[in-house]
């Protein structure tokens, strides 16, 4: 059994991950810190992510407005100090980048371009072309490489977080590789996993998405919070889900049903392609459900039709879509509308933190997606997401860094390495099991995620998923292993990402079961409207010793109140 | 890493060497060699008197004297890397030396002979 | 990795053969050098002549030639990949690049012919 | 074409076997079906064991490199009716040491990454509250193109320098050193270029071009090397000169 010991063990290399070293490598050379995930940093999903990120760089533009804008998204329940902060400290994270040497798009002298996003008011979404993310990752990697004090464990993958008392001091990992479990001690911890899309059937995100650290914290007693905000992309491809970015309708792409109709105006009429995703995407099912859609072999879509852009502009500022739909639709944008319909892309809740990232457990810190801080509220807006893991990644690595730095020295003990390993290889792959197989309870989990909890659900369905996760809990108690190998185990990981999903699909459901309204990306046909009187607030979700307990929180308002969302 | 300042310098011959062979070896070839037999020459240049006659030119000494370095310097670098394609990875590098003595000593020879001999 | 390789695939094998063009350039250079120093001597440059004129020899050459051919090809098409040459606030394609190249040869092999036989 | 496919995997289970051997998998056949599909198809309802890197599934997270019927390419990204085969062999990527079916070794790779300072390097660093470095878009256009590579390691699997030389540090890592060589934000590229024009470094690159060939996201690491050269050899000998000329 392996032993490391680290000051600082930042879990996930996206960019809310190397973005956490990199501030805490900055404010101390003297800080240990380990990076470890379960794909090599560059793998990551951060990778996939296409259109920009948010900040106010422009004249034109306010801090203000960009806040607001933010909240109005949000459907009024994100934290507004927690926004003030976030669009206050935005800009300097993109210059930050740029010294880094992000080949930001630029303007012909020589600026930082920007290009305009759904749901804000005005052009501030800054880019790479459309490789937005791959750019920010790649950078935020190779810059990384710079600091000694950075160590990275790729290809480990976290089992599970040890906890002494509140506070959490080790976690227990698989060296994919040999196959070896290792304990790891670490005087503080950052959660950087991202989302859990691939509980869904349908989704944008890559097969390495499965909701690893958020399942991790909640089974280590940290809540959830606002689990049951789940974000539809409206544009994705039909079939394999991959994402076709909102860059595409922010450069001036069209959406349109079978009749060839520019349908948004009877939804969004004052945003219309630029509106935001929550209400385009239920826009977009509503007009298949009302029979407007086209059918394809993956089943109805609508189209995106960038025609009229001209191949300047798709060559230049969209080569990644244009690649895309080339390579997997077989279609050229610049004579046929791509076929696309909304897919599950985000999580907007996550692990409760506060503003600089901590937990409700100490020692313990998450950002980017696996955590809520919460920004995103009830539907976050396109272009926040890259912004919010790189000024909230810096925020938990310093803290987390200084907490690390005046944090008491700590054991983990062996026993918690040595029951991970025997629940692993004697449980696991030890016994014979003669159960399903992973692939199968995975496919019936997501396939149930998409029927009953996707863009709109009501009691009967939540009640029904409920149902199926307790049942698909139980198989997976018998889940059958068929790989008894150590090294580079990939079903033993599938089993563990399984556990992961089911894990945070039983949040997500209990927490939408309970949340009797409509806001943001929760569409309960049941209650269609939205109740600020009862649920103007987070959802926080704990693991109890019979399932899932949920409690309310308030939502911080500081200047924007509640008003109705209208585009 | 320390700088490999030999190979760096060979790979500027070389790299020259390639533009004159590309620019001058061909049509050399043409009309010292195989030019007649091709049909596309008459006269036969490669006799004593022919060669001796044209040799006597300043501006043709230099030709030879940039030809045949280039072309030789460029040959032995890249034929050492062949050598290195083909397995030899433990050998290349002396065999290349001695590629390159050749080179040289073939170079200095035509340049004394051509400046000074003829 | 088997000293075979190079037959893998085509472009493997197109760039052996061009890189085994300079063999050939190689040894047709030391060739010609042994000609041009036995200038030295009239009786000795006969004597070496019978080999020069054989048909082994006269083989030897016509493939260099084809060898050189290729060199000369080969060599305008990478380089034309490699050199980035701004004109007018463009950068050139390779293709323009790779027709300069062809220019130049043709244009230089025309004044060594030219310096062959007329002198300057 | 037929409604089935065999897909035929190179496989290594170190812990079963030794040595490597082939299995056949009989795979239904879409139009639509990428490689890594199949693979996936494999693992899912055939044979659980069967071990491979994948992830974002749309050509950008880099994972799923693989030799497929001789030649490494993205499996995310290569169609099955590509191939024209009713037979589709499927191994792991050439020159690198096999850990298990189609992951192979990247430790390799990552630290040739590292070597070649793949970060900007500044003599002074202005401060942030000054805003950014100005970049006119012909002048990002200089490294872009360098800038797009996914480190997918298949130029690494095409390139035989590497394969008879593992020191050679390699197409990706070359070209990313050129990627910050020609940033106008950065100073280092004599610093870097120091790190380039060793023994195993630019001048075992022969320019086979095959990095640029197979490379599945068009960086061109082959024409960025020779680029680099010219730099390097009058970098490598200035150590010839009296200091005096040494700039």
């Amino acid at each position: 059994m392996e032993r490391f010991s680290h000051d600082l063990v930042i879990v996930g290399g996206g960019a809310a991950g190397l973005r956490a070293a990199i501030a805490a490598a900055e404010e101390s050379p003297h800080l240990d810190i380990v990076i470890i995930s379960k794909v090599y940093p560059m793998r990551s999903h951060t990778v996939s992510a296409e259109g920009g990120l948010a900040a106010v760089l422009r004249d034109y533009d306010t801090l203000d407005l960009h806040a607001f804008d933010t909240v109005k998204g949000s459907d009024f329940l994100a934290d507004q100090d927690a926004v003030e902060l976030f669009t206050r400290e935005a800009p300097k994270e993109i210059i930050q980048l740029e010294h880094w040497g992000c080949p930001w798009s630029r303007d012909p002298d020589g600026r930082i371009a920007v290009r305009a996003f759904g749901g804000m008011s005005v052009k501030r979404t800054i880019f790479a072309a459309d490789k937005v993310g791959f750019h920010l990752l790649h950078t935020l990697f190779q810059h990384s490489l710079k600091y000694d004090n950075i160590q990275r464990l790729d290809e480990w993958f976290v089992t599970s977080l040890v906890r002494e008392g509140q506070r959490v001091i080790g976690a227990t990992a698989l060296d994919l590789r040999t196959g070896t479990m290792a304990g790891l001690t670490g005087k503080a911890f950052i959660l950087t996993t991202g989302g859990a899309g691939r509980a869904f059937q349908f989704t944008t995100n890559g097969m390495i998405k499965t909701g690893d650290g958020m399942a991790m914290a909640y089974r280590a007693g940290a809540p959830l919070k606002d689990m049951e905000f789940v974000q539809f992309h409206p544009t994705a491809l039909p079939g394999t889900g991959i994402l076709i970015t909102e860059a595409s309708r922010g450069e001036g792409g069209y959406l349109r049903n079978a009749d060839g109709d520019r349908f948004l105006k009877s939804y969004v009429p004052g945003k219309m392609e630029l509106g935001p995703r929550d209400l385009l995407s239920r826009a977009i099912m509503t007009e298949i459900r009302e029979g407007r859609g086209i059918e394809g072999p993956y089943g109805p879509h609508v189209h995106l039709d960038l025609t009229h852009l001209g191949r300047k502009v798709l060559s230049e500022r969209l080569p990644m879509v244009t690649e895309l739909a080339e390579k997997y639709v077989g279609i050229n944008p610049e004579e046929e509308s791509i076929p696309v319909r909304p897919g599950v892309h985000y999580m907007m809740g996550g692990v409760h933190t506060d503003a600089t990232g901590q937990t409700s457990l100490a020692g313990l810190y998450a950002a980017g997606e696996t955590a809520c801080v919460s920004i995103n509220g009830a539907n976050r807006l396109g272009s926040n997401s890259l912004t919010e893991c790189l000024v909230f990644g810096a925020r938990a690595g310093l803290a987390a860094g200084r907490y690390a730095r005046q944090a008491s020295e700590v054991e983990l003990p062996t026993e918690a390495v040595q029951a991970e390993e025997a629940r692993l290889y004697d449980d696991l792959l030890g016994r014979e099991r003669g159960g399903r197989g992973v692939a199968e309870i995975r496919e019936e989990l997501q396939t149930t995620m998409e029927d009953h909890v996707g863009i709109s659900r009501d009691a009967a369905s939540l009640s029904e998923a409920t149902k199926v996760l307790a049942r698909l809990k139980g198989s997976f108690e018998k889940v059958e292993v068929a790989d008894k190998d150590r090294v580079f185990n990939t079903e033993l990981t599938s089993v563990l990402e399984l556990e992961s999903m089911l894990t945070v699909a039983e949040a997500i459901v209990h927490s939408a079961l309970r949340r009797t309204e409509t806001r943001g990306a929760h569409f309960r046909t049941d209650f269609p409207e939205r109740d600020d009187e009862n649920f103007l607030a987070h959802t926080v979700v704990t693991q109890g010793e019979t399932g899932p307990e949920i409690e309310y929180l308030p939502v911080t308002i500081t200047r924007w109140k509640p008003e109705a969302r209208v585009y | 890493m320390e700088p490999d300042t030999s190979t760096a310098v060979f790979w500027q011959f070389f790299a020259l060497g390639g533009f004159i062979v590309a620019l001058l070896l061909p049509v050399h070839i043409i009309l010292f060699h195989a030019g007649v037999d091709l049909g596309l020459l008459e006269e036969d240049l490669s006799t004593f008197d022919a060669m001796l006659a044209w040799v006597t030119d300043p501006l043709v000494k230099v030709y030879l004297i940039v030809l045949v370095g280039g072309a030789l310097f460029h040959g032995a670098h890249r034929f050492k890397y062949v050598l290195f394609d083909l397995g030899m990875r433990r050998s290349y590098r002396k065999v290349g030396a001695f590629l390159y003595v050749i080179a040289g000593l073939a170079t200095a020879l035509t340049a004394l002979v051509a400046l000074f001999g003829v | 990795m088997p000293s075979t390789w190079w037959l893998r695939n085509p472009r493997y094998f197109l760039y052996m053969l061009r890189e085994v063009t300079s063999i050939f350039v190689y040894l047709y250079a030391l060739a010609f050098v042994v000609q041009f120093l036995l200038l030295a001597d009239r009786g000795l440059f006969d004597a070496f002549r019978v080999l020069f004129t054989s048909s082994v020899f006269r083989a030897f050459t016509g493939v260099v030639l084809v060898m050189a051919v290729v060199h000369a090809i080969t060599w305008w098409s990478l380089n034309a990949g490699v050199f980035r040459i701004r004109l007018r606030g463009r950068t050139l394609p390779p293709a323009a690049l790779f027709a300069g190249g062809m220019l130049a040869w043709i244009v230089v092999s025309g004044l060594v012919y030219l310096l062959v036989f007329r002198g300057f | 074409m037929a409604d089935e496919i065999i897909l035929r995997v190179t496989r290594y289970r170190p812990e079963q076997s030794p040595l490597p051997f082939h299995e056949d998998f009989a795979v239904p056949f879409r139009n639509d079906m990428m490689v890594l599909d199949a693979l996936a198809y494999v693992k899912d309802h055939m044979d659980g064991s069967l071990a491979f890197r994948w992830s974002c599934r749309m050509g950008i997270c880099g994972s799923c490199g693989a030799s497929v019927e001789g030649t490494p390419r993205l499996t995310c990204s290569t169609f099955l009716h590509e191939i024209r085969k009713p037979i589709v062999r499927v191994g792991p990527l050439g020159h690198f040491p096999v850990i298990k079916d189609l992951v192979v070794d990247m430790d390799d790779f990552m630290r040739k990454l590292q070597q070649v300072m793949p970060w900007i390097i500044r003599e002074s660093e202005k401060p942030l509250e000054r805003g950014e470095y100005s970049q006119l878009p012909e002048q990002v256009e200089l490294y872009r193109q360098q800038s797009l590579c996914i480190n997918c390691m298949i130029c690494y699997a095409g390139c035989p320098v590497y394969g008879l030389e593992p020191e050679f540090i390699g197409p990706a890592a070359l070209a990313l050193a050129y990627r910050y060589n020609v940033d106008t934000r950065d100073h280092g590229s004599k610093e870097r270029l120091a790190r380039l024009i060793g023994r195993t470094g630019l001048w075992e690159c022969t320019y086979v071009g095959e990095c640029s060939v197979v490379c599945p996201k068009n960086v061109d690491p082959a024409g960025a090397i020779q680029r680099l050269k010219a730099p390097g050899a009058i970098q490598a000998i200035q150590i010839l000169l009296p200091p005096i000329l040494r700039r």
